[in-house]
């Protein structure tokens, strides 16, 4: 359906302030955050910081994920991020690593300071076979390493797909700009020596995620 | 639907609450931490697993804290239904006294700690002990946090 | 004081199916506070079922009957306008009983 | 045990006896079964109940009851009051959920101190009786469909601030509540987490709160599901009936425009 408004009218109407004009999308911009620092307040550990987006956070805020151009961009300067291990060392213990999988715990106002934090993995993955109760929002990590052939994850073969897991744990928007999972080693949820637990869970080939 | 606090004092006059209308509190048996514990404890026969007990849980419970079942049994001689959860740190979760006024049916919901079995144990008149069983998975939900 | 029970109780068959709702927190015992202390054991310990003030169904309850108990059984031969009564008693030794009326 | 649920248990039981299924199939199954199993009884029930009495009786300062209450419908008018919300109140001159309303009909109606009462934890105190009392409501309009009103302009800014907000990215986990609720067919661990982008059905999300919670045994409304849900996000603390979360319902109730409103449910 189409109306005819009379262009002459509106403008009469807008100066005797009779009608109001719909606010534009900066008014709406400058509303939301107005009333996002009036509603939330610190509590625990959760200060009103978390609330200041970075770059990225910003850009993937909309409705729609940016442009190619802009994602590329992000994901370079993410990568660029990453803390690779200084001793050489990407795989830890798988044991500790399914249980920091399992641990959905941390960084919340009800957590108390410095208490380490879980991986929240089965949240979104299916990982070990056992384990029933897994999320969907991230792809099946079952036989993670096996599937991409890592049979030994220390020979040079393997490197790459390592290399690449590590980033994604430290950095997943390094490879997906507005990816949904967290950025475990830059945000600080997680030390390294927790994503090498994680990483020999998803690749030592005698983890459950492998094995079985 | 319910009509309430009134009539409470009525039928506490009447002589009506659960004091004096039930047997013996069981102590002992709600006490137990096994399921010969609880045997021992309400003074059983062990229990013969039976196809005449109908007992229904779920296959997974979304939360261990509610975990709804039932039991019912066309035996006559059915007096008592128990409820026993194998790996809760008290195994006994309650015990059902019927009499001729009602069926030998009742449905209720347990806190199950984890993962195990759980049992109706049907206690008869004539001191025979039967059960029926079920493992119910109970899964960790939501965030975890 | 407690809160009122729901109970409904209608006519199916020859009998009325009775279902109850329990206002209660059977507390286990077993939790711990946010201050790391124990929160002691609080449940209801046995309950009670009348037909026009005749009882039909007892129980008695551990820590592992669920918070907010429901619980659901049959009487046999009830009419409606038959009264429904439940009593409840728990281990601080508060007690409430409430009415319903078979519909 | 009534007939028909036996029969759905029997249903249920031999579903279960089919072999071959993949895991999550069975895993799924298992849940609509537990599920099922839950829903004859809903101890949400209790909450409702209470939520009447105290509706109707003389509370607070004023000694009043909230029978002068204008849930949107005009003073005392309840049914169908809750599908409504949020919506503008041209009293306040604002935009206000359930909660947020009934905080100004208990201080304005009985007296009492709403700020004071936004600022008790859930569960002490008045934040009791609101529980209640939002119980109360929901369920007068249970089986309604939800038709909010987008025609006064402070309407619609909200819903477009909620938009926002819906999809702001934050915190150390870089979560936004699109980050669980942007996409239909996702789950957290084995819950079903709606899209609520778009109307997710009947009885789903928006329409399925307030709710009986089987984890912790106490009836939450929506405020303290969002609360929560910006718990587990890692952000701040959203106040109780503040605009942000009222702005998040206006989002959230039109975009479920139509859905059948199934509240108190029963959610795990």
């Amino acid at each position: 359906m189409t109306m005819k408004i009379n262009p002459l009218a509106v403008i009469a109407a807008l100066l005797a302030g009779c009608v109001t004009a719909p606010p534009s999308s900066q008014e709406l911009d400058q509303f939301t955050q107005a009333i996002m620092s009036s509603s939330f307040r610190e509590q625990g550990i959760a200060k009103l910081d978390r609330l200041a987006q970075d770059e990225l956070q910003q850009a993937c805020s909309g409705e729609k994920p940016p442009s190619e151009d802009v994602a590329k961009r992000l994901e370079a300067a993410q990568l660029a991020t990453v803390k690779w291990p200084s001793d050489g060392v990407y795989l830890g213990d798988w044991r500790e690593g399914e249980k920091l999988a399992q641990n959905g715990r941390g960084m919340t106002w009800t957590d108390p300071a410095g208490v380490p934090s879980g991986g929240n993995c089965y949240n979104c993955h299916q990982i070990s076979k056992t384990e029933i109760s897994y999320g969907t929002i991230g792809p099946s990590l079952y036989h993670y390493g096996k599937l991409r052939g890592v049979t030994d994850p220390a020979a040079p073969a393997s490197s790459e797909m390592v290399r690449y897991t590590w980033g994604k744990l430290w950095n997943a928007k390094a490879t997906n700009a507005c990816s949904n999972m967290p950025r475990f080693g830059h945000a600080g949820v997680l030390t390294p020596a927790q994503i090498r637990d994680l990483m020999a869970l998803l690749l030592d080939p005698s983890s459950p995620v492998n094995a079985q | 639907m319910t009509r309430s606090a009134a009539v409470a004092a009525l039928l506490a006059g009447a002589g009506l609450l659960p004091a004096h209308a039930q047997s013996v509190w069981a102590q002992a048996a709600f006490d137990g931490k096994s399921i010969d514990d609880v045997i021992k404890g309400l003074g059983i026969a062990k229990p013969v697993a039976s196809a005449d007990i109908t007992f229904t849980a779920p296959d997974i419970a979304e939360n261990g804290a509610v975990v709804p079942i039932s039991a019912s049994t066309a035996l006559p001689g059915v007096k008592r239904i128990a409820f026993l959860v194998e790996k809760n740190p008290t195994t006994l979760a309650g015990i059902f006294e019927f009499t001729d006024a009602v069926e030998t049916s009742v449905k209720t919901r347990i806190k199950m700690a984890q993962t195990c079995n759980v049992l109706a144990v049907a206690i008869m008149g004539d001191g025979k002990v039967l059960y029926a069983q079920k493992e119910v998975k109970v899964t960790l939900g939501g965030c975890g946090g | 004081m407690s809160d009122p029970m729901r109970i409904r109780a209608q006519t199916q068959g020859s009998g009325a199916v009775v279902r109850v709702l329990m206002s209660h927190e059977m507390e286990t015992g077993l939790r711990k506070d946010a201050a790391g202390k124990t929160i002691p054991a609080w449940h209801i310990t046995e309950v009670s079922a009348a037909l026009n003030g005749k009882t039909v169904l007892t129980a008695q309850w551990g820590t592992a009957i669920a918070k907010n108990p429901f619980t659901e059984f049959v009487v046999k031969g009830a009419k409606a306008g038959d009264k429904i009564s439940i009593s409840w008693v728990d281990n601080h030794g508060d007690r409430r009983t409430d009415e319903a009326t078979v519909a | 045990m009534t007939r028909h649920a036996l029969g759905a248990t029997l249903a249920a039981a031999a579903l279960f006896a089919l072999p071959a299924m993949t895991q999550a199939q069975t895993s799924a199954d298992g849940i609509a079964q537990y599920r099922a199993l839950l829903a004859d009884g809903n101890p949400a029930e209790l909450w409702e109940a209470k939520g009447e009495l105290l509706w109707k009786q003389k509370r607070g300062p004023k000694n009043a009851s909230l029978e002068a209450c204008d849930l949107g419908k005009g003073a005392g008018i309840v049914k169908g009051a809750f599908v409504e919300l949020p919506r503008y109140f041209a009293d306040t001159k604002r935009v206000q959920d359930l909660e947020s309303r009934l905080l100004s009909c208990v201080e304005q109606v009985q007296g009492f101190n709403a700020a004071e009462i936004a600022a008790t934890p859930f569960g002490r105190g008045e934040q009791v009786n609101l529980e209640a009392l939002v119980a109360y409501v929901a369920a007068e309009s249970r089986g309604m469909k939800f038709n909010l009103s987008q025609a006064h302009p402070e309407e619609r800014k909200m819903f477009e601030a909620g938009k926002r907000i819906f999809y702001f990215r934050g915190g150390p986990y870089d979560f936004s509540c699109a980050s669980c609720h942007g996409e239909a067919g996702k789950r957290i661990r084995l819950q079903d987490l709606p899209d609520l982008t778009k109307n997710p059905g009947d009885g789903v999300g928006f329409a399925a709160w307030p709710a009986y919670r089987v984890s912790s045994g106490e009836l939450w409304g929506m405020q303290r599901r969002l609360n929560d849900c910006y718990r587990q996000q890692r952000f701040p603390f959203p106040g109780y009936a503040s605009d942000a979360t009222i702005a998040l319902g206006t989002f959230m109730g039109v975009q479920g425009q139509g859905a059948v409103s199934i509240a108190p449910s029963i959610k795990r």
